[in-house]
């Protein structure tokens, strides 16, 4: 009665998940049997994730649904499994010294970040609302503990333990709001809700409905940090070890954009005329007070912290225009964050010290002395994340302000411009504190493979991004399109 | 028993687990108020099920608990330590990071 | 007739400046002088020729052009480096070319010892090129060039020995002052050019324009005419914008007798001159021309009569004199003003010259009150002095005599009578201040102070021949120029050779006739006004002692203070112009509306952002509550956006 | 591929090339950095001079043109060509390069590697805001180019670098995000028009908005653009900038950066909306001639000689901006020819100030005096600058000035009639500084002791010099170089004559049959 | 009828045990009420037709997570610490009045909905059998993930119980 499940139908189009998940298994072992040198198991995990990629590449271009409408493995999918796989890649990279240095003996730093990538994949791939849940709560809770991994620092304790009652707090409304919907439809499948909601004359404008779309889209916009919902993020990547700050900048952020987006791309399309108005005071909002408040800070992790709320305004900015090409828009600004906010992670990772002070700006002054090629790529990315061309950074804003413009949104744009010249400002402050100032210690130590592989793999995509976006940007919206029907 | 008494009930449920983490400043209360507040959906969900004579809403608080099962876990094991390492128990205690 | 050589006359001082301007300091005194008067004497003899080859042609037909190539070309705009001699050129090139040439020769001897001798050689040739660019062009652009080229000169020469403040400051005086009328000039030929091209003909070419200029409505060109006049008072120093050229005394001597006194300053009443087509068409502005002229001729005077510095009373006696050639132009006879431009520039340059060489006799000395009987001392000085003096105060048989004369003639014939008294009236002064001038320097006693007394010296031969010569061309230059009157009086008909020969230049202009009789008794009149002015200048200054004169300066001090003074023109600009100027600049622009509102708004906008930032991250309060609250809100609000849409 | 068709190409990433080579030779050896740069800048020029060589002066279209598919998603095109302008101010850059370079030889202590490459990049930059023909090209090229001279001020600059830098930088930007909004808006316009979406700039111009979009559009160009030019009320970041930087730094500021802010309204504020700029023409003549007089009389009383030239800066661009709203041939030709003046002869002002300072390390006007007896060679440079920049006759400066000024009386005598009292205030401030410093007895005894010019100093400013000169004695050359590139821009601009034919119409009809040719 | 005078009454002690879990001063009591108000949930589970739920909801949550949180609470006796369980400061009254708000926004919602349709249990429906196979068939993924939910909370645990080298 159970036999007859057709195998390479259940095992295809989660191939890239069982790799990952193979991997947490055997870097599970590796962990349980090497006692120090845990950089290995960082490479195996390493090992698992590049596998991971190559196998969603050979998936490529075809729709499959599996376990009876549970996901589908499709472009969207692959592409953004693909980005959170490179960007848990980079990570690993980077904290390969890192871990051993901060937290000897604790190799499941990787396990951690491996399971909270699969959560993502799942999530990414779900197609009903369950799996969603679970998807993020994976993703979630293996985050958590990843912030709070340096325990020696109260500020990491404190800003996990902020960060995990608060999306607890965060998931208990998103589930209420997914009960609410269930409670009016009865049925959790996206598809399903998408086309129940279609099919009504009247777009169904229920009163429970409507609360529990908000409540969804309030769970997710706690994930990806909009204001008001945002409170946790500078506490949490202030405390949280560098290189995991710049994981949760890159791939939290994106798994849970490619939730959103499938979301009011698919599931609430009938509704898009409320959610997108809400979208569009979220992100005004979100720009606004994100540069504002990242405008005096002097702590880089928490700046960036910020700036990431601001980011997350500006990818909010191609939702809130709600078609094709503002969804794609939006997928290729994560992707080229992705590249360059890990970058700078790994560079601010190389500079932390062990008791995890060293990212005060005056740290930072007259780097350039010291290390002229890092302080470069460091300003390059920081030009990139201010959106100046050519680099990713600029292509990403182009292309979300022209999808604005292009549906009406004019305003919008020219405040997202506006609040980015804002942003120009602490963005410089790095670069000239690395240029302008004299330097006030001396950083003696030499960067490691690992992390000066990161920033290479960084800095390419930063610059093919910026130089070359084209195939990237075709990509985004084939894979919005293989969302859409 | 009518279906809007029981989307009120889980409404009101839910409202209590929120004030609850909303205001109590001892951090083992405040998960026990997030615990409630998931248990109210499962409520909800339940009724749900029952009303539309679907299976997900079972399944769907099925996987609740377990996430809330894990989520405590980690929770409590970050309580202890944050206990052992900082002997802090009030969550306003914890003002290190700010501004 | 179109001839190739005419470039050379520019060439040859171009050379000049360049060779001594770049090599200069490397080279001997003796080189030096050697290429600069080599280059004006090459230029010279060029002229020369060209001036007979002129002659040689019919009337009608004395033209020489030479297009060097085309210089500036926008458009419909095209503005030709092109040369053209015809017969009022040929009489500027002459004298500018002769006289130039002496003052070179002079130079030689008057500035040997000075040390950056090459640089005032260098200075000298370019002078001479811009002021021969300015005579020579055939349009008013390039014309321009030479009108501003000179101005430069001069600033320079004014500002030759810079480390005095006092020669810094003229120099950048005449600079800015000429700037002023070089604007109004622009602005004229602006205008020209608009109303020109409005009718489909856009030049700026002497003749092309002379062609055309009737298209152009009458009221335009009164202004046109009255903006390129306004150009000619800031070169030509008439009021009001005389300011400068008492200033420019600070140049060496030669430097004031080439430029302030033979050439550069009369470039105004060329340019007028040669205007001639637009303002015979415009008798407002003719009018406007004939009465500035006449008050400059007067108020000049007037203040002529009372310096002390024997070059001040020469720039102001000059001053005056540009009146005299503006008042001939003003009434229309043109060859009148150029007739007395030429014997002025004799009979001026010469008394700077003598001038000159007395200062130079005297080491330096400029104040007639320190002068006196030099007379047997510098006797070759003396004789050629009083040569030119006698023809400035027009006595019968000299230069001035017949050029001052025909003017007067002109403006009483024209029926500007209040103009010729103006100028009646100047010659009287005229004669007398000359006079004040040579009786206070070489005649009665002594007042020079005794150790500069040891060692007063006759100019060596380099000076004085120059001297000699200018002072042969003051007697008898008039006589190329002898009033038809006199002329009739031996039957020599055409006597006024002069007129005659630049009557195909000004044939637009009409002469005016007047019966013999009141010709004659104004000649007569303005002979015994000559007279009456020495014989009151003799009577004060040397039979009386001048007690007379300090007897009315006692009697009235206010008038004499007020003469003294310049009329106070100089504070009053100072303080009416200059001074408020600057104050605006520094403290209303600059300090507050710069600084506070320009500047102010940019950093105002950064201090604000700066502002909200540091109210805004108060949220940030690290409390868990206030971020659930945060969250509330959040929350609350959405749900209601929704629910309550 | 050929030497010939991708000239263009060359010369923009040339100096880029030379960046990557020079990044590995080794930064202590500091000669070899260098001559290195130096002589990739000559090539750079010489190469550039090919362009003159093969430059067609009589056809009216871009010369030199070269498209690749560059963003085919958004029809994005790395396409470049040159049209008159351009070819001047890209000679300009070419030029004033290398000597900038030369001048700062010795006056950079420290992180020369850095400073010489930089400059190079800055140098690709600025060729490519000249070269490009596509909007998004454009916009790239003009920021890129910002990040360089952010650099060179904020490391090698005065005392208040920071504060200068940063300002220079936000301001900047501030302007060109605001027009980027407006490329992208133009984008979809035109698209939703013809159904073809371009940035390619020639296209572009054939569009047709009405008037309150244009308005906008315009609007946002325009800000932009007088930020960078700087026009009138927009010029607070120039003073700045320009005292902090150090010479190389104001140098090519001068020279190069502020004629991208002129190059824009030539090619693309203006003739992009020509509906909206002849509405609000008048108004930025206006500011112009503000500009102009303000300039001139802030300039007058400033105690710092750096800072007087940049304000004097803002009363030269403002006669260029003039110029190029007269609208006929005249103006816009003498605008654009004084946009190399300016870049000529203020340049060369900055460069003869940064030798002074470099021997007394101030640049207080009350500080000298009397120079002029210890530096007699540094003098007459000076003098001879110093006329060119106050339009006399013979030199470069008066040429441009002659041809806008009777071109804005054409336009409107009004026009001619404020802004020609700049001509006066310019030799007003000029010849007071000039006196100020040099003239006079040495008060001062730091300044005794004073060493002329040295070779490599008079070989930064000889070849400047023979320009200034050059223009001055025979500019048709140049003005031939321009003529098309300003008649084409005169007829996108000119509503066709259906108003009241002035001055203006009658030259722009009476030389349309010399533009068939 | 009788299920629905069961239902009421189960709401009712559900709503108190609730108001006392959130404000009871002593964590313990808190713990209690929480375990109480478990049982009850169960207890309305089965009236809802679902008791393979209401055992599983009894197993995990009393028989796990309470017995966890009265372990932690014990082991620290962080009962005493909690002074004073409730802070009155500004944040907390506009919590209790947004809160009150969104109460009304609640009921007015409630109100809001139409055309309800009857319950009624099918036999079996939520049947351990029936959610057991439809676990093993359509919800497999699901259930695979919950798998690594634990897991992921494994180590969530363990990374903060280890001996870190803070500590």
């Amino acid at each position: 009665m159970y036999g007859n499940l057709n195998y390479s139908s259940v095992i295809f189009p989660i191939l890239p998940q069982l790799i990952i998940v193979a991997a947490i298994f055997m870097s599970a072992m590796f962990d349980a049997f090497i006692t120090s040198k845990k950089w290995l198991v960082g490479i195996i995990t390493l090992l698992g994730l590049g596998l991971g990629i190559v196998s969603s590449l050979f998936l490529w271009g075809g729709k499959i649904a599996a376990f009876s409408n549970m996901i589908s493995t499709d472009d969207f999918s692959l592409l953004l499994s693909i980005t959170v796989m490179i960007a848990g890649f980079i990570t690993v990279l980077v904290s390969l010294k890192y871990v051993d240095d901060v937290e000897p003996e604790a190799g499941h730093f990787y396990l951690l970040i491996l399971s909270s990538i699969l959560g993502m994949m799942f999530l990414v791939s779900a197609t009903n609302l369950i799996v969603l849940v679970l998807a993020l709560e994976l993703m979630s809770l293996s985050i958590y503990p990843l912030a709070g991994f340096t325990q020696s620092r109260q500020i990491s304790l404190e800003g996990s333990m902020k960060y995990l009652i608060l999306g607890a707090f965060a998931t208990a409304f998103l589930l209420y709001g997914i009960a609410l919907v269930y409670s009016v439809l009865g049925t959790t499948n996206m598809y399903t809700i998408a086309k129940t909601l279609s099919d009504r004359p009247d777009p169904m404008m229920n009163i429970i409905m409507m609360a529990g779309v908000a409540l969804i889209l309030i769970g997710f916009s706690f994930k990806v940090a909009l204001v008001p919902f945002h409170a946790w993020t500078p506490d949490a990547y202030q405390g949280a070890p560098a290189p995991v700050t710049g994981f949760m900048a890159a791939a939290v952020k994106a798994a849970s954009f490619a939730a959103i987006i499938k979301l009011v791309l698919i599931v609430f399309n009938s509704y898009h005329v409320p959610v997108s108005e809400a979208l569009w005071w979220l992100s005004t909002i979100t720009m606004f007070t994100g540069n504002i408040i990242a405008v005096l800070q002097k702590d880089v992790k928490r700046m960036l912290a910020y700036s990431s709320i601001a980011h997350a305004g500006y990818i909010v900015v191609g939702l809130v225009s709600g078609d094709a090409y503002g969804m794609s828009s939006a997928l290729f600004y994560l992707i080229s964050y992705t590249f360059t906010i890990t970058g700078s992670f790994a560079i601010i990772t190389y500079l932390e010290k062990k008791d995890g002070t060293g990212n005060e700006l005056s740290d930072y002054s007259g780097l350039s002395k010291n290390h002229p090629v890092l302080s470069l790529v460091m300003s390059v990315f920081m030009l990139s994340l201010a959106g100046i061309p050519p680099t990713a950074g600029f292509m990403a804003k182009f292309y979300v302000f022209s999808s604005a413009i292009k549906n009406g949104y004019t305003g919008l744009a020219i405040f997202g411009i506006l609040t980015s010249v804002i942003s120009l400002y602490y963005y410089l402050r790095i670069v000239y504190a690395m240029y302008f100032e004299e330097p006030e210690r001396q950083t003696s130590t030499s960067v490691t493979v690992g992390i000066s592989v990161g920033i290479i793999i960084a800095l390419w995509g930063v610059i093919q991004l910026g130089i070359m976006p084209s195939g990237i940007m075709s990509l985004t919206m084939q894979s919005i399109q293989s969302l859409m029907h | 028993m009518s279906y809007q008494f029981l989307i009120i009930l889980s409404f009101v449920l839910f409202s209590i687990g929120m004030i609850g983490v909303a205001m109590r400043r001892n951090i083992i209360v405040v998960l026990i108020s997030l615990e409630l507040m998931l248990n109210a959906v499962n409520v909800l969900f339940i009724s749900a099920s029952k009303y539309m004579h679907t299976l997900d809403g079972q399944i769907f608080v099925i996987m609740v608990i377990t996430i809330a099962a894990a989520e405590t876990a980690i929770a409590l094991a970050l309580v202890v330590r944050i206990f052992k390492s900082l002997g802090i128990v009030k969550i306003d205690d914890l003002k290190k990071l700010k501004w | 007739m179109e001839l190739n050589i005419v470039r050379y006359i520019l060439l040859f001082p171009l050379l000049g400046f360049l060779i001594n301007g770049i090599a200069g300091k490397k080279m001997s005194h003796k080189a030096v002088g050697l290429v600069a008067n080599t280059a004006v004497f090459l230029s010279f003899a060029t002229v020369v020729y060209l001036f007979l080859t002129l002659i040689s042609q019919p009337e009608n037909a004395r033209l020489i052009t030479d297009t060097v190539y085309t210089w500036i070309s926008s458009g419909s705009l095209t503005i030709d480096f092109k040369l053209m001699i015809d017969p009022l050129t040929s009489v500027m090139l002459l004298i500018v070319t002769g006289v130039g040439f002496l003052i070179h020769i002079y130079s030689v001897g008057y500035m040997h010892e000075d040390k950056s001798y090459a640089r005032y050689f260098a200075y000298l040739n370019l002078f001479m090129f811009s002021m021969l660019l300015l005579v020579l062009s055939s349009n008013i652009i390039l014309m321009f060039v030479g009108w501003e080229g000179v101005g430069l000169c001069s600033y320079l020469l004014i500002g030759f020995w810079y480390e005095k403040d006092s020669a810094a400051n003229a120099g950048k005086k005449a600079f800015i002052t000429n700037r002023v009328g070089d604007y109004a000039f622009l602005l004229g030929v602006f205008l020209l050019a608009s109303s020109l091209a409005s009718k489909g003909v856009l030049t700026l070419d002497f003749a092309m324009m002379a062609q055309q200029i009737s298209l152009v409505p009458a009221h335009v060109l009164t202004i046109v005419g009255i903006l390129l006049f306004i150009g000619a008072t800031g070169k030509s120093a008439q009021l009001p914008l005389y300011v400068w050229l008492p200033d420019a005394m600070e140049g060496p001597t030669p430097v004031s007798a080439l430029i302030h006194a033979a050439t550069m300053v009369t470039a105004g009443v060329y340019m007028i001159a040669r205007m001639n087509f637009l303002y015979v068409l415009a008798p407002t502005a003719l009018e406007v021309v004939a009465i500035v002229g006449g008050l400059t001729a007067l108020y000049a005077a007037t203040i002529g009569l009372v310096q002390n510095d024997i070059k001040k009373v020469l720039a102001y006696s000059t001053i005056s004199q540009l009146g005299y050639m503006f008042i001939g132009v003003g009434v229309g006879a043109f060859s009148a003003g150029i007739f007395h431009l030429m014997t002025h520039a004799f009979f001026k340059a010469l008394l700077f010259l003598g001038a000159g060489s007395v200062i130079h006799a005297l080491s330096g000395e400029q104040d007639i009150r320190k002068m006196g009987g030099l007379k047997n001392k510098i006797p070759v000085t003396h004789a050629v002095f009083l040569a030119a003096a006698l023809a400035i105060s027009g006595i019968p048989g000299l230069a001035g005599f017949f050029s001052k004369d025909s003017i007067l003639a002109a403006a009483y014939a024209s029926g500007h009578t209040g103009i010729w008294l103006l100028g009646f009236i100047t010659a009287l002064l005229t004669a007398f201040y000359i006079f004040r001038l040579v009786y206070m320097t070489f005649y009665g006693e002594s007042r020079v102070d005794k150790h500069t007394a040891g060692h007063i010296h006759e100019s060596p031969k380099i000076m004085t021949v120059p001297l000699i010569i200018l002072a042969v061309l003051s007697v008898l230059g008039g006589y190329i120029g002898v009033p038809q009157l006199l002329g009739n009086l031996i039957g020599w008909h055409g006597s006024d050779i002069f007129t005659n020969y630049l009557a195909p230049v000004f044939s637009s202009a009409t002469g005016h006739e007047m019966p013999v009789s009141t010709e004659s008794i104004l000649m007569i009149a303005s002979i015994a006004m000559a007279f009456a002015g020495v014989f009151a200048a003799w009577y004060i200054y040397l039979k009386a002692k001048m007690k007379p004169a300090v007897s009315t300066v006692q009697t009235l001090p206010g008038l004499y203070n007020l003469l003294l003074n310049k009329y106070y023109v100089d504070e009053i600009y100072n303080t009416v112009i200059i001074k408020p100027l600057m104050w605006i600049s520094e403290f209303f622009l600059w300090r507050f509306f710069d600084v506070w509102i320009v500047d102010g708004a940019v950093n105002g906008s950064a201090y604000v952002t700066k502002w909200a930032s540091t109210r805004l991250r108060k949220i940030q309060t690290g409390d868990f509550q206030a971020y659930v609250l945060i969250f509330l809100i959040g929350v609350f609000s959405i749900v209601a956006y929704f629910v309550l849409r | 591929m050929g030497f010939k068709e991708n000239i263009l190409s060359i010369i923009i990433f040339l100096p880029l090339a030379g960046v990557l080579a020079g990044a590995f030779i080794n930064k202590d050896n500091k000669s070899a950095i260098k001559w290195f740069t130096l002589i990739l800048t000559v090539l750079e020029f010489i190469v550039s001079l090919f362009l003159v060589l093969w430059f067609d002066s009589s056809i009216t279209s871009m010369q030199f043109v070269e498209k690749y598919s560059w963003i085919p998603v958004y029809n994005i095109n790395y396409h470049i060509g040159i049209d008159g302008l351009s070819l001047l101010l890209i000679l300009l850059t070419t030029f004033l390069t290398p000597l900038v370079l030369l001048g700062s030889w010795t006056y950079i202590k420290q992180r020369e590697k850095e400073y010489f490459l930089w400059f190079m990049v800055l140098e690709a930059g600025m060729i490519g805001v000249f070269a490009s023909l596509d909007l998004i090209l454009f916009y790239v090229f003009w920021e890129a180019m910002l990040i360089p001279m952010y650099l060179i001020i904020g490391i090698w600059g005065g005392p208040r670098r920071i504060y200068a830098a940063v300002k220079f930088f936000i301001y900047t930007m501030f302007g060109s995000l605001l027009m980027l909004v407006a490329i992208i808006y133009l984008y979809f316009a035109y698209g939703a028009q013809t159904g073809t979406y371009t940035f390619d700039l020639l296209k572009l111009y054939g569009i047709s908005l009405p008037l309150h979009v244009q308005a906008w559009l315009f609007a946002a160009f325009a800000l932009s653009f007088a930020i960078k030019v700087p026009l009138f009320p927009f010029h607070t970041w120039l003073p700045d900038a320009h005292v902090e930087a150090p010479t190389g730094g104001s140098v090519i500021l001068a020279g190069v950066l502020l004629k991208m802010g002129t190059y824009g309204y030539m090619r693309l504020a203006m003739p992009l909306f020509p509906v909206a700029a002849n509405a609000l023409l008048p108004y930025i003549a206006l500011l112009a001639i503000i500009g102009i007089i303000y300039g001139a009389l802030v300039a007058m009383m400033q105690p710092d000689i750096k800072k007087l030239v940049a304000y004097s800066s803002v009363s030269h661009l403002g006669f260029v901006i003039l110029g190029l709203m007269t609208l006929n041939i005249q103006g816009v030709d003498g605008g654009v020819l004084q946009m190399i003046n300016h870049g000529l002869s203020t340049g060369a002002l900055f460069l003869l100030v940064g030798m002074l300072y470099e021997r007394r390390h101030t640049r207080e006007i009350s500080q000298f005096g009397g120079i002029a007896k210890v530096m007699p060679v540094f003098a007459t440079i000076f003098m001879i600058v110093t006329l060119s920049s106050i339009g006399l006759p013979g030199l470069n400066g008066f040429i441009g000035e002659f041809l806008i000024l009777i071109g804005s009386f054409f336009a409107n005598p009004l026009y001619a009639v404020f802004a020609g009292t700049g001509v006066i205030l310019g030799a007003v401030y000029m010849l007071r500084t000039y006196q100020k410093v040099f003239f006079g007895k040495i008060t001062n005894e730091a300044n005794s002791g004073l060493k002329d010019l040295n070779i490599r100093e008079i070989i930064v400013m000889a070849p400047i010099l023979i320009m200034i000169v050059w223009i001055g004695v025979y500019p048709k050359p140049f003005l031939k170089i321009i003529h098309n590139a300003s008649s084409s821009y005169i007829q996108y601009v000119k509503p066709q004559p259906s108003q009241p034919a002035s001055a203006g119409n009658i030259l722009q009809q009476s030389q349309m049959p010399e533009r068939e040719k | 009828m009788i299920d629905n005078i069961l239902l009421y009454t189960v709401s009712v002690f559900l709503i108190i045990t609730y108001a006392y879990a959130v404000f009871a001063n002593n964590p313990v009591y808190s713990a209690m009420a929480m375990g109480i108000s478990f049982f009850f949930t169960a207890l309305l589970f089965v009236i809802l037709g679902a008791p393979f739920i209401a055992a599983v909801q009894i197993i995990i949550y009393v028989g796990a997570m309470l017995v966890m949180f009265l372990f932690i609470i014990m082991m620290f006796d962080l009962n005493k610490s909690a002074v004073s369980p409730v802070r009155y400061k500004p944040s907390t009254i506009i919590s209790y009045l947004l809160i009150m708000l969104i109460l009304l926004i609640g009921f007015y919602m409630a109100r809001g909905v139409l055309r309800m349709p009857e319950g009624f249990t099918i036999r079996g429906f939520g049947s351990a059998e029936n959610i057991g196979f439809n676990l093993m068939r359509n919800y497999l993924l699901p259930f695979e993930l919950a798998s690594f939910v634990l897991l992921a909370g494994v180590f969530g645990a363990i990374t903060f119980i280890r001996k870190g080298k803070g500590s």
